[in-house]
């Protein structure tokens, strides 16, 4: 702490008093110095000279400890020459001069001397940055400087901030410094006045420190603290609940993806295929596949790959259909063993074509992080996107089987497939479709899942069990009732972990399934009628 | 009979455990009487009110058009579909609401499918076997041995079907008619108080029907039959009391003549034919 | 690729029948390679095999060793814990082979050892693990607890000044007895109990929502906040990505992972991990001839240029090293000779140092600290001075903290219990 | 009497004369020839077909709920864990005080995960008799209340696989958390000995081989004498026609109940002789995917043929054995390719290919053998 409290100050020199950013450099021989300092110095050491480069005033300065943070500032062992790894992939990585900007083409790693640095000093720099952002003309900018200070504001940076806030014109980026500078007077001078802003805060600095001034000796003071408290755990409370929600609506979308191509293979066909699970993972590949053909474009990719993600699979299902299970007519049984088997030559093909490792799938920015409900709660982005993907899945499913004459023809085959065939419907070609279609949405799935989790040989089975519990729970051959039980069982068993554990939660909602198919054989909604009947 | 089947032959080592199967009570009124019984699919009823009565000894036909209910209603009888509303009665004595369907079978009465379903897997034998009264439950028939007697009794019904060359033979090679008599050779070896037929001759030659008609009056008197069928001609060779359904309920009920002039039934169903 | 893999091996097993019938007139030392090559640990077990194939491939192109040229013989477990001891009597007692290189996981190992011991074989176990075992037949080249976890924990305590702790591990051995030990540890240091938060969860596990806002939650108390993972395998991606996305970085809640290396990441986007840790013996990211040599000599291997290097692979290549010193030093690839003959031996290791064959059959190795990057490496923050010895019996444990082991006459005990003087582990009878 | 009905039987002496042979003949080579000899059978060897006819019990187990009843259970693979573990228990608790910490009482990795008691159900495992009841107990039970519930409210076909499927998974999941006291990842393992046997000694290796020979012909016996019994037709009659079963008066779902109750018995007695010969049993035992593969066993070597289902559980092992040895990447495809193969082209499997004919000659087993019963 003491040192960032040293380093503000110097900082505050720094940007407040400096004039404007007029473009200015140090003689290279100092930067030459300054960098060595960096290079040679221990972790402790290195602190003070971040804080040198920092206030040398150098333009270059920022790029400097930018690259130093992100571990890209380097030394070439033999000229002792200052670099900037620009790309460190494989062994022999491209690099530019720290001081020229000159390109220097590729460099053994061998020959190169990366410039440590660890947490501690990324911290600082972090603080470096911020303060300097708080004069940054970009108001975003500002604010995140602005709410990186909460906790950390020091003495000097304290007395400066009432005329920051004066001069600030955006609303929120003042109100973030108000709390910054509120939190900092609770800790440091106990001042009763600022608890009364910090109460209702969400944020967890502003809680340690009223926890703080409740442990004061200052009854007052802590009484205050204490009631600012209550506020707040109230209003965590409420976040938390909605959290648990979320959790569990995200689980049971991922759920619903994963099972709503079996509810139509198996719900609406009643052809048992083990081999979904393969299906999605596939989806999964295309994905990785995509990546692989667009670098540098992941957003894109993913896009690209819902399609693509779609026909893979649903080839592959239709490929599955013609070979095997149309040979199986009418046994579920030997259906459910033959998918099987296809199943592991599937997860076996990708080991021995691909790799038995995972694959790396990035996750676009747009859908990395999360949207910030408040300081307590906030919604991952890429989950969000999963709920979204699977609800408007479960829509376009619905429209097919409602609106199209594929669902027509679908739903004639499966309430008497004799009838349908005698009424000109070729009974072949509807289970073609549907079984494709079937594969593709599993293929859907692939790609989302593929934003979540890992895309590897093994991603289908983790998912097949959950998925017949989800298909047999909601009532088979009715989509609704595979989206109602994948979300009720996202619930329950989000609801279920806190105090019963991720593995007993599992198991739980298992022998919930057990036990409700014993009361309720047919599911939640069940086919009646003599058709139904065994 | 050696210890160890002593002590699996349960029931005659605890004997509360032997059956209790507790006579038809026909001495006032009719061996089966539904009231009132209504079932519904997804909203359509398949049986609407429907009140019919056979009286011990009767043969009944039950005719009608498809989607009359006819089956419904045998399923409801053996306890294979529970009606929404109504009251089924065995004699006086036995709810059959509230029996499984083996407890219906074993109270007495045996029920021949539509589609003749006999275990193609096992030879007409071993299907007659099955079918034999017996002690059902299942460490009896664990240990259970096959006794002149029964043999005889098999033979005997195997020579009523006509199927004396075939019994050792897999009843999944019989043909659709040689079916349909093994079924009801099946539901004599139960020796049931009620026999449901539905639809008996369906894809039988012209001497199969009459056999079939012969063994059937033969039966009226010593057992209750009520037959299910579409076959006119048939219905009326063997026919004292026809009951017509129509949507769910008794349209008609009278002799053969009497519904078939009765101007509902002909607009309903017979109209149709003629 | 994997049947070129087989293609290679079949080269390399042609070439050296061909030269070991010129050069050696002796009959070759069989090396058993007893690693899953299918199944779920195939994608951590096989990269262990070829380093294996190539060790010994190297060493043949040197004239092997004692003028005999090494045969490696490969058996697949298929990850199948029972098949493991199956195969490793098969390699024993049908293949008589002189050494024994395998094993991943802890159970693998449990399943294996009774038959080691009763056939009296040679078994490397190059992964770090629990602890809590000494055989006289098996050498474990891995870290044991204190050359790992709680160099780690002293490092986050002293260095980053951490005062809370979350100790997250998939439900098996290694993490519960890793997060027992730590557990003491940390009392012993003063932390409060209430400070400590231990959570376990399923091979796999895929959904981490719940468990890291819980984690997001115990870390805003006011103290410095770290999780030490224990999390093994494919639970990891999820795990992290979960991280990242509710905004938990390295600066403030910095995960310290002991089952995360190289190979691990290499199937994660580690662009939002940048500043997480792991602890290791090794990190490919070591600035070192040796190491440069060795990476090298992969690559060229596997024909992959992106292929990866990690801690096990280091083990077994130390492990490798030491028996074929120990075999020079015996002038036999007799068992028991090779078993005396080890104890003292040492070898460089990957990372500039030595690594000494200690009499409780482990070994002496450096522990690293290592940040991830943004390339999938490590950037190596901080390391041990001298390196550290592995423990067989953790001092942390109340049923092991008498315990030792030393297999050189006159004591060759597993798990002497110096307060009875017993061998056998029993307390004194009291 | 239904259990000696079998024994007059052609094709059950077959296969007693066949696998006493194949038992008479291993232990002879096993202990007179000598070891350099090409004929000798190492220990290694004989443990192995010791496992195979371990595998073999389990297969015939399934076959008679499957072949015979029409229940396809996805979940055998759990009763046969559960007579392993039960084994397994008694095993630890022979170990004593020879484990690592020497403690008297506790298995290891209770002693290093500091319990200090010994949990109420490791009760009683000391004594080998109750450990051998509940090898028949456990699975027993659980097939029991399962079988009960299931069948009661008439989940069958695939509803019923794939509950048996959830079930398997579900205890898979339970047994691998180590709060359950089973050592969880690791289960059981590093026994000392049976009975006072040593089971490092080949002698003890030999006879539970013998064992499990003897154990899988009793099996057989037992399978075969319900399934040619009336109650073996009964059953043969709910798997084609439940509904037409129930109308001649018999209670479907008790029949289903009891055979499937004596199948997971037999399955637990599999596991019980499996694990002192493979000398380890952990929870992978439970996974769906082991599960799986016995009805591959039992499909591949035909269905309802009970002694088929013996020559599949062989087969296939030998297979992996063979496989994994020289080509590790293909055995997935093998039993992968071997799945779709047997259910698309073999669906009466080995036996339907080689005893067709001869079958349908003895299958109906005439009442004239009734007769003089």
């Amino acid at each position: 702490m003491g040192i960032s409290r040293l380093l503000s100050h110097l900082l505050l020199a720094c940007c407040v008093l400096w004039p404007g950013h007029a473009l200015s450099q140090v003689e290279d021989t100092e930067a030459q110095q300054l960098l060595t300092a960096l290079a040679d110095s221990s972790f402790a050491e290195k602190k003070a000279v971040v804080n040198r480069i920092a206030s040398s005033g150098d333009d270059r300065a920022r790029y400097w400890l930018e690259s130093f943070g992100a571990n890209k500032l380097g030394r070439l062992e033999a000229s002792g020459q200052f670099i900037i790894v620009l790309s460190n992939r494989g062994r022999n990585w491209t690099v530019e001069d720290a001081l020229t900007r000159e390109n220097l083409g590729e460099i053994s790693r061998r020959d190169i001397d990366t410039i440590r640095v660890n947490n501690a000093l990324r911290n600082e720099l972090e603080g470096i940055l911020s303060v300097i952002d708080l004069k940054s003309p970009d108001e975003d900018q500002r604010l995140t400087a602005a709410r990186a200070l909460k906790g950390s504001v020091s003495g000097t940076l304290a007395e400066r901030l009432p005329e920051l806030i004066e001069a600030e014109e955006s609303a929120s980026v003042s109100e973030a410094l108000t709390e910054a500078l509120a939190i900092y007077k609770v800790e440091e001078q106990g001042d009763i006045a600022a608890v009364a802003t910090l109460s209702g805060s969400l944020n967890s600095e502003a809680r340690a420190a009223l926890q703080q001034a409740m442990r004061s000796d200052d009854v007052a003071l802590a009484a205050a603290a204490a009631k600012a408290m209550d506020s707040i755990e109230q209003k965590l409370k409420l976040n938390r609940a909605a959290e648990t929600l979320y959790f569990g609506l995200s689980l049971g979308s991922v759920l619903v993806l994963a099972a709503i191509g079996l509810a139509i293979t198996f719900g609406v066909m009643g052809v048992i295929n083990m081999a979904h699970g393969e299906l999605i993972m596939l989806g999964a590949y295309t994905t990785w596949g995509m990546q692989q053909l667009l670098p540098g474009q992941p957003g894109l990719a993913l896009l690209l790959s819902i399609p693509a993600g779609f026909l893979v699979a649903a080839l592959a299902g239709i490929a599955i259909e013609r070979s095997v299970i149309q040979h199986l007519k009418g046994r579920p049984l030997e259906t459910l063993l033959a998918t099987f088997g296809v199943s592991l030559i599937l997860q076996q093909l990708v080991r021995t074509v691909i790799s038995p490792l995972n694959r790396t799938v990035i996750t676009p920015d747009w859908m990395s992080g999360s949207l910030m409900i408040n300081e307590a709660l906030s919604l991952t982005l890429n989950r969000l996107y999963v709920i979204g993907f699977a609800l408007v899945v479960f829509a376009g499913l619905m429209l097919i089987m409602r609106k199209t004459r594929l669902g027509l023809d679908v739903r004639a085959v499966t309430q008497n497939r004799a009838m349908a065939r005698s009424m000109g419907i070729k009974a072949t070609k509807v289970d073609i479709l549907t079984f494709g279609l079937g594969s593709g949405v599993a293929g859907l799935a692939g790609v989302a899942l593929s934003q979540i989790t890992n895309v590897g040989p093994n991603l289908g089975q983790s998912y097949i069990i959950d998925s017949f519990m989800v298909v047999v729970f909601g009532g088979v051959g009715n989509l609704w009732g595979t989206l109602l039980a994948g979300l009720s069982l996202g619930t329950i068993n989000q609801l279920l972990e806190p105090w019963a554990g991720a593995v007993l939660a599992k198991i739980l909602v298992l022998v919930l399934i057990i036990l409700f198919i014993q009361k309720r054989p047919r599911g939640l909604f069940p086919q009646k009628g003599r058709a139904a009947e065994g | 009979m050696s210890i160890f089947q002593q002590l699996t032959n349960r029931d005659q080592v605890f004997d509360f455990l032997a059956p209790e199967v507790s006579p038809v009570d026909v001495r006032h009124g009719p061996i089966l009487y539904l009231e009132d019984v209504s079932v519904s699919f997804d909203g359509f009823k398949a049986i609407n009110n429907l009140n019919l009565t056979i009286d011990d000894g009767e043969l009944r036909c039950i005719i009608g058009p498809n989607g009359a209910g006819k089956t419904t209603m045998m399923d409801i009888i053996t306890g294979k579909t529970r009606p929404d509303t109504g009251s089924v009665w065995f004699g006086s004595r036995h709810n059959l609401l509230t029996k499984s369907e083996p407890d219906i079978a074993s109270l007495g009465i045996g029920r021949k499918f539509q589609k003749p379903t006999v275990f193609e897997a096992l030879t007409v034998f071993e299907n007659l076997e099955l079918a034999m009264a017996a002690d059902k439950r299942v460490f009896p028939t664990l240990t259970a041995i096959m006794k002149p007697e029964y043999r005889d009794r098999i033979d005997e019904v195997v020579q009523m079907i006509g199927l004396k060359d075939l019994r050792g033979a897999p009843a999944g090679i019989l043909s659709h008619g040689q079916k349909q008599w093994l079924e009801i050779g099946m539901l004599l070896m139960q020796r049931p108080r009620l026999l449901l037929v539905d639809e008996p001759v369906a894809g039988m030659t012209e001497q199969e029907m009459e056999r079939t008609a012969e063994l059937l009056t033969s039966l009226a008197g010593k057992q209750s039959v009520v037959v299910v069928e579409h076959d006119m001609g048939f219905v009326r060779s063997i026919a004292r009391k026809v009951t017509v359904l129509h949507q769910g309920s008794v349209l008609a009920e009278g002799t053969m003549d009497q519904v078939s002039n009765d101007p509902e039934v002909i607009k309903v169903y017979l109209g149709e034919e003629a | 690729m994997s049947l070129k893999k087989h293609v290679k091996l079949g080269l390399s097993a042609l070439a050296l029948s061909i030269s070991f019938n010129s050069v050696a007139a002796e009959d070759p030392i069989k090396v058993g390679i007893l690693h899953s090559l299918s199944g779920t640990m195939a994608i951590s077990e096989s990269t262990l095999k070829d380093t294996m194939l190539m060790l010994i491939e190297k060493q043949n192109e040197a004239g092997g060793v004692l003028g005999r040229q090494l045969e490696p013989v490969v058996v697949d477990p298929a990850s199948n814990w029972p098949l493991f001891a199956e195969k490793a009597r098969e390699l024993l007692a049908k293949e008589e082979v002189d050494v024994i290189f395998g094993n991943w996981t802890s159970v693998s190992r449990k399943s294996v050892l009774p038959v080691v011991e009763e056939l009296n074989g040679l078994l490397f176990y190059p992964v770090q693990y629990e602890g809590e075992e000494s055989s006289e037949n098996v050498f474990y080249t891995g870290a044991a607890p204190n050359q790992q976890a709680i160099p780690a924990v002293d490092y986050l305590m002293n260095d980053i000044g951490v005062e809370r702790w979350v100790l997250a591990g998939t439900d098996y051995v290694y993490p519960r007895t890793t997060n027992k030990i730590l557990e003491t540890y940390l009392k012993d240091k003063g932390v409060a109990a209430d400070d400590i938060m231990i959570n376990y969860t399923p091979f796999g596990h895929s959904n981490w929502q719940a468990i890291v806002s819980d984690i997001k939650k115990f870390g805003s108390a006011g103290k410095k906040t770290a999780v030490v993972s224990t999390i093994n395998g494919d639970a990891n991606v999820p795990f992290y990505r979960e991280l990242g996305n509710q905004g938990i970085d390295a600066a403030d809640i910095p995960v310290v992972a002991f089952s995360v290396g190289e190979q691990e990441l290499s199937g994660i986007d580690t662009g939002p991990l940048v500043g997480h840790l792991a602890a290791w013996n090794y990190f490919m990211s070591v600035d070192n001839d040796a190491n440069y040599d060795f990476i090298d000599a992969w690559v060229e291997y596997t024909g992959n240029e992106d292929a990866v290097t990690n801690d096990p692979m280091e083990a077994h290549y130390i492990g490798f090293n030491m028996y074929i010193e120990a075999v020079k030093k015996a002038g036999t690839a007799d068992v028991d000779a090779v078993k005396d003959a080890i104890i003292g031996v040492s070898v460089p290791n990957l990372t500039g140092g030595y690594a000494t064959m200690m009499p409780n059959h482990h070994i002496t190795k450096p522990v690293l600290i290592g940040e991830i990057q943004d390339n999938g490496q490590f950037s190596v923050v901080w390391e041990t001075p001298s390196t550290v010895a592995g423990d067989a019996w953790s001092d942390f444990l109340p049923g092991s903290k008498d315990l030792i082991s030393d297999w050189r006459k006159p004591l060759f005990c597993g798990n002497f219990n110096v307060v009875s003087g017993t061998c056998g582990g029993k307390a004194l009878a009291e | 009497m239904w259990l000696t009905r079998p024994l007059r039987e052609r094709s059950t002496q077959l296969f007693l004369g066949v696998l006493f042979a194949a038992l008479i003949v291993v232990t002879a080579l096993h202990l007179l020839m000598p070891q350099d000899s090409a004929l000798y059978v190492s220990s290694y060897t004989v443990t192995l077909l010791g496992k195979y006819l371990c595998y073999a019990l389990l297969a015939v187990a399934v076959d008679l709920v499957w072949g015979y009843l029409g229940i396809l259970s996805l979940g055998h693979g759990a009763f046969f864990a559960l007579g392993g573990y039960a084994m397994g228990m008694y095993l630890m608790r022979q170990i004593g005080d020879r484990g690592v910490y020497g403690d008297p009482l506790l298995p290891d990795f209770m002693v290093f995960l500091n319990w200090d008691a010994l949990p109420w159900y490791w009760q009683g495992f000391d004594m080998a008799w109750f450990a051998f009841i509940m090898v028949l107990l456990a699975p027993g039970l659980l097939a029991l209340v399962f079988g009960f519930l299931a069948f009661r409210s008439r989940v069958t076909g695939v509803y019923l696989s794939i509950i048996t499927q959830a079930l398997t998974f579900a205890l898979m999941l339970a047994f691998f958390r180590n709060e359950m006291g089973f050592g969880g990842n690791n289960g059981l393992t590093d026994f000392k000995d049976l009975l006072g046997f040593d089971l490092r000694t080949d002698a003890t290796r030999l006879g539970l081989f013998l064992a499990t020979g003897i154990a899988l012909a009793i099996g057989y016996v037992v399978c075969r004498g319900i399934v040619t019994s009336k109650l073996g037709r009964v059953s043969v009659a709910c798997r084609d026609a439940e509904a037409r079963t129930r109308f001649l008066g018999y209670r479907v779902e008790r029949v289903q109940l009891f055979v499937f109750v004596v199948s997971a018995m037999l399955a637990g007695v599999a596991g019980a002789l499996y694990v002192p010969q493979v000398g380890i049993i952990n929870p992978s035992e439970f996974s769906p995917l082991f599960s799986i593969e016995i009805v591959v066993w039992v499909a591949l070597g035909g269905r309802a043929t009970l002694y088929g289902a013996v020559i599949g559980a062989i087969l296939v092992n030998y297979g992996k054995t063979v496989f994994t040895g020289i080509m590790p990447d293909a055995w997935l495809f093998a039993l992968g390719g071997l799945f779709v193969l047997v259910t698309v082209f073999l669906p009466k499997g080995i036996a339907g290919l080689l005893f067709d004919r001869k079958k349908t000659k003895e299958e109906p087993d005439t009442p004239a053998q009734e007769a003089t019963a």
